[in-house]
């Protein structure tokens, strides 16, 4: 098959499903127990130099306990898929994380205007881009976890973003048309926050999903950080609720208000006056540099980050704006 | 007459070309205060959709991110992005929202950096998001952006979500699909539209108290007038009451 | 794109999504009540010479009051889907409504054995054929319900059903390797059957899916058959539970126990004794002309139907059974 | 010495192929009912599938079909084909049973048709269902099959799940995933593998009582025969007390 057109845009990852089943050939598929703390979660599955995919979508479910985690120890070279990437695109880039990056939408944080150190990261020439869409993203894990090499679609048809991405060109061999191919996504380790998983790693996602079902099976590894463990019986009772199966799942970590300072659908609602506090501080270099010390850097986990920003008492606040719906977002 | 701020005209005026029973995906910002002023004025049965799933809310207020709480509160389906993408693919959705730091005169939109080097843009903007999914796949798709020279470029740095492309069937002959593309671009100075075999940005409408020069000298590339253009119809009271008291009663998007 | 293999099976519905873009756009979006008799929905859904697509699999969650209400409406030229159909292709051969079939699985009714007259049907050569796979079948939904004209797949790699469908082989721009293509399946009508739905045709399903979501999707007009209608209010207190969301769908008709005699899950089991009737009559063509008349053709409705098998006496032990799970299924 | 006949004999020497911690996309009958038997003796944590999307189930009783209420009962979840389908696709699925009407000497198998003219069948038969995704995408298929000359033919009339093709590297040649493939064939008189370049059907075990001349006079193509064959394992009087009173306590399937 031969291609009309071809983007010229890395292509981080093999998007082959040969070389992917060859690894979930080996993936566990008993159901044994996967709590671990954050910690030891980052530090077994997300070694130096790995691509990673974060579940969520612009602050919402973001899975921030471990983006902290993974700027503490000081990963460095990681590969990134930025689908709407927003606080967890800014909290890597803070760290200086990653040096490649799978565009769809960064540096800004949507209504909330534009991380400047995040932008002036994507600036300095340190990291390498290829350019997507989100759907494109959404396309490429779906790929992976149809386990095929390419999806096609029209997006990026007549952008530019083709020509910085690796899609190619191809005819429907039915109608003649063009459409663009969507190479299969496969990430090393895909780090998702969700509502309730078991210890096994069964998760349940509320509110959208986004595309985190097919990030989940895409992924040669999953990290699962939950607002809670329930019990696996919850979810033998009723079988409709389950979006990521266990045998999915490499760890499980329970870290209530670990999508903070993010919205938990269901849960709380963000905390608009801390991210506001993380944009403004990023205007003064050694101010920001001291804000990182602060809440990472020198905190132990993010239990004590938490603790700084107000703890039980700022969570319930959150909690109530999460229900109390015609508060507004600025409250 | 009734007072308002260019942001409430705008609204309104997006607000207009929203019919009943038509679908929209909706962004945070003027476009949603635009969709949900639809839906208690003219479009009750507006169908809204956001992009990371949400399908058919009853909003309570103002998203901050198009996948938040929000945008599932009593809503028909919390889905997936897969699903508001593909419904736009099918050709469910009538109506998008977009934006961009640059436009030019056939409607393609610039929303991923200033410069003429990828690699090392002068600015590194956010990147498509979902706006050129929606610009490739919605039926017609609506631009609300202050009217600024630099914004209305000869050329944008890069073509985040494609619009006529370089006019006529180029949109067409690049793939996208037949019968879709830009429809109205909503400034606080008019409205224009792309009625004409060439497809360029043609003023159809002066809003109350701009002139066609003014408009021009704000655009960075040659407008074409509409030989029908006329006067922008003004957000009427029931509008702004309803916009200022039960679409942004905090003033978030009408207060900027 | 050149195909390296183009089998050559009729491709009986245009895969182009162009053409399906025209025919959704017009699609009604506002919510408007949908609720109509069976005999309306089929009357004005379902004309002679159309493509239709039956929800289900196995003999479970089938619409069979609408299957019936299709043969005595004396339907004639449909196109069919054949996805795992047991007993729905069982009662559409029975009365000889369709003339083409995308083949997956039919004329059996798995463990239960095989439908004489169906087979028989097949073998008259009235039916034109394109041979498929079930996953075969459900990437073509999928694919439709995308808004693409094709999705790849190895499914029909090496297998002869390649050469009767009308999948082509490509070669992976990206791996060089060889990939069957799906083409999209658009068809003109779905009929579904589900478990609650409301007045505007928002529908929850227990159970499994098969491929329903997609081909709800993926059809140009939707019929949902309900085992019952509930309150829009009950879906929007909480928005997880819909799969087909109302803008799919055009017609809703109530009608419990509308899956008699197969397996509704969650409501009741299926009929063992009743299906096993149909098996052993159409051994006697005589005696099956009668029992069609006596259960199709010369019966008012499907409620008629119901009564004849047991009625509400019946269809109590089938709720029993479908609960009371160590009863086995010949009970 | 345990009495048992050929079906219980079939269903025990299947379970003991399933290893714990694998995965299985089972069917109705047999193999449904051997996986439920590796679940209670070897292999309590066998991941059972089932290919309309019923998830890990704990099964009270046989399915009559593969997409019925027992396949959800006590399941991790009710998901969908493309599910099932996708897992298998993904390299996540360990085994599949299959079986067919016929089945040749490279494993490959025909549940479409009998007859040489696919627009007029001789016979109709139900087709590949899922069984032609299975067979390419797991890993290692099983065949529980009745050991009858017309079976076992030198040719069948057509592939609907493909084994090995024509043999050696055939079935890689044609895009099929790099070892995936016929892994065991289980009839009434012996167990049969592939474990050859060729990737003939050959001989692993015989049956008790059961001679090679026997497996040769009903097999309709030349077989090998494995130089480590040796005999089969019989039944246990656990396997059987576990299938008898709790697998199939009803008889439906081991009392055919």
């Amino acid at each position: 098959m031969k291609a009309v057109y071809e983007g010229k845009g890395a292509l981080f990852m093999d998007p082959d499903p040969d070389a992917a089943r060859e690894h979930f050939r080996k993936k566990n598929r008993e159901m044994t127990g996967k709590i671990m703390s954050v910690r030891d979660a980052v530090a077994k599955f997300v070694p130096d130099g790995c691509y990673v995919a974060i579940g969520g979508f612009g602050g919402v479910r973001v899975p921030v306990a471990a983006m902290h985690e993974i700027v503490r120890q000081r990963k460095k070279g990681l590969g990134l898929s930025g689908h709407t990437a927003t606080h967890d695109f800014q909290i890597l880039a803070a760290g200086e994380c990653f040096d490649r990056c799978d565009v769809a939408y960064i540096v800004g944080l949507e209504a909330r205007g534009v991380s400047k150190n995040a932008r002036k990261y994507m600036e300095s020439g340190k990291v390498k881009c290829a350019e997507w869409t989100n759907a494109g993203m959404a396309w490429r894990f779906k790929a992976a976890s149809l386990g095929i090499p390419f999806l096609i679609g029209r997006q990026s048809l007549g952008a530019d973003s083709i020509k910085w991405s690796a899609s190619k060109i191809i005819e429907c061999p039915y109608t003649g048309k063009q459409f663009a191919t969507f190479p299969a996504l496969y990430p090393d380790v895909a780090i998702i926050h969700v509502n309730d998983a078991d210890i096994y790693g069964n998760s349940v996602i509320k509110g959208v999903s986004i595309a985190d079902e097919d990030l989940a099976r895409a992924a040669k590894h999953v990290i699962i950080t939950c607002e809670r463990i329930v019990d696996t019986e919850e979810f033998r009772k009723d079988p409709h609720q389950v979006m990521i199966p266990y045998f999915c799942v490499d760890a499980v970590c329970e870290i209530p208000y670990g999508g903070y300072p993010g919205n938990m659908p269901f849960e709380y609602f963000s905390d608009e006056a801390h991210l506001k506090e993380w944009l403004e501080i990023e205007e003064d270099a050694a101010a920001f540099k001291k804000f990182l010390d602060d809440n990472i850097y020198n905190v132990k986990d993010f239990g004590e980050y938490l603790e700084r920003h107000g703890g039980i008492e700022r969570m319930k606040e959150l909690r109530k704006l999460e229900f109390i719906t015609d508060a507004g977002f600025e409250a | 007459m009734t007072d308002y701020n260019s942001m409430e005209l705008m609204i309104c005026v997006a607000a207009r070309f929203l019919e009943n029973g038509a679908s929209i995906v909706v962004g945070t910002g003027a476009p949603c205060a635009a969709a949900m002023l639809a839906q208690r004025t003219a479009a009750p049965d507006l169908l809204m959709l956001f992009e990371a799933g949400g399908i058919a809310p009853e909003l309570p207020t103002m998203p901050v991110s198009v996948g938040d709480s929000r945008t599932t509160h009593r809503a028909l389906m919390a889905s997936s992005m897969t699903e508001t993408m593909s419904l736009a693919a099918r050709g469910m959705v009538d109506y998008a929202f977009l934006g961009g730091a640059q436009i030019d005169m056939f409607g393609n939109l610039n929303s991923t950096m200033i410069g003429d080097d990828y690699n090392r843009p002068k600015v590194r903007l956010p990147g498509s998001g979902g706006a050129c999914d929606l610009a490739t796949n919605c039926w017609r798709t609506i631009v609300i952006t202050p009217h600024e020279k630099r914004r209305f470029a000869a050329k944008v740095d890069f073509v985040t979500s494609p619009g006529y492309l370089t006019g006529g069937n180029s949109r067409y002959e690049a793939g996208l699909p037949k019968g879709s593309g830009p429809y109205k671009i909503i400034t606080n100075l008019a409205v224009m539209g792309f009625e004409n075999p060439e497809r360029r940005m043609e003023v159809e409408s002066l809003h109350p108290g701009v002139t066609i020069e003014q408009v021009k000298e704000n655009t960075g590339f040659e407008l074409l007038v509409s030989k029908k253009m006329k006067a922008t119809k003004p957000p009427d009271a029931t509008q702004l009451k309803i916009l200022r008291e039960q679409v942004d009663p905090h003033r978030y998007i009408i207060g900027r």
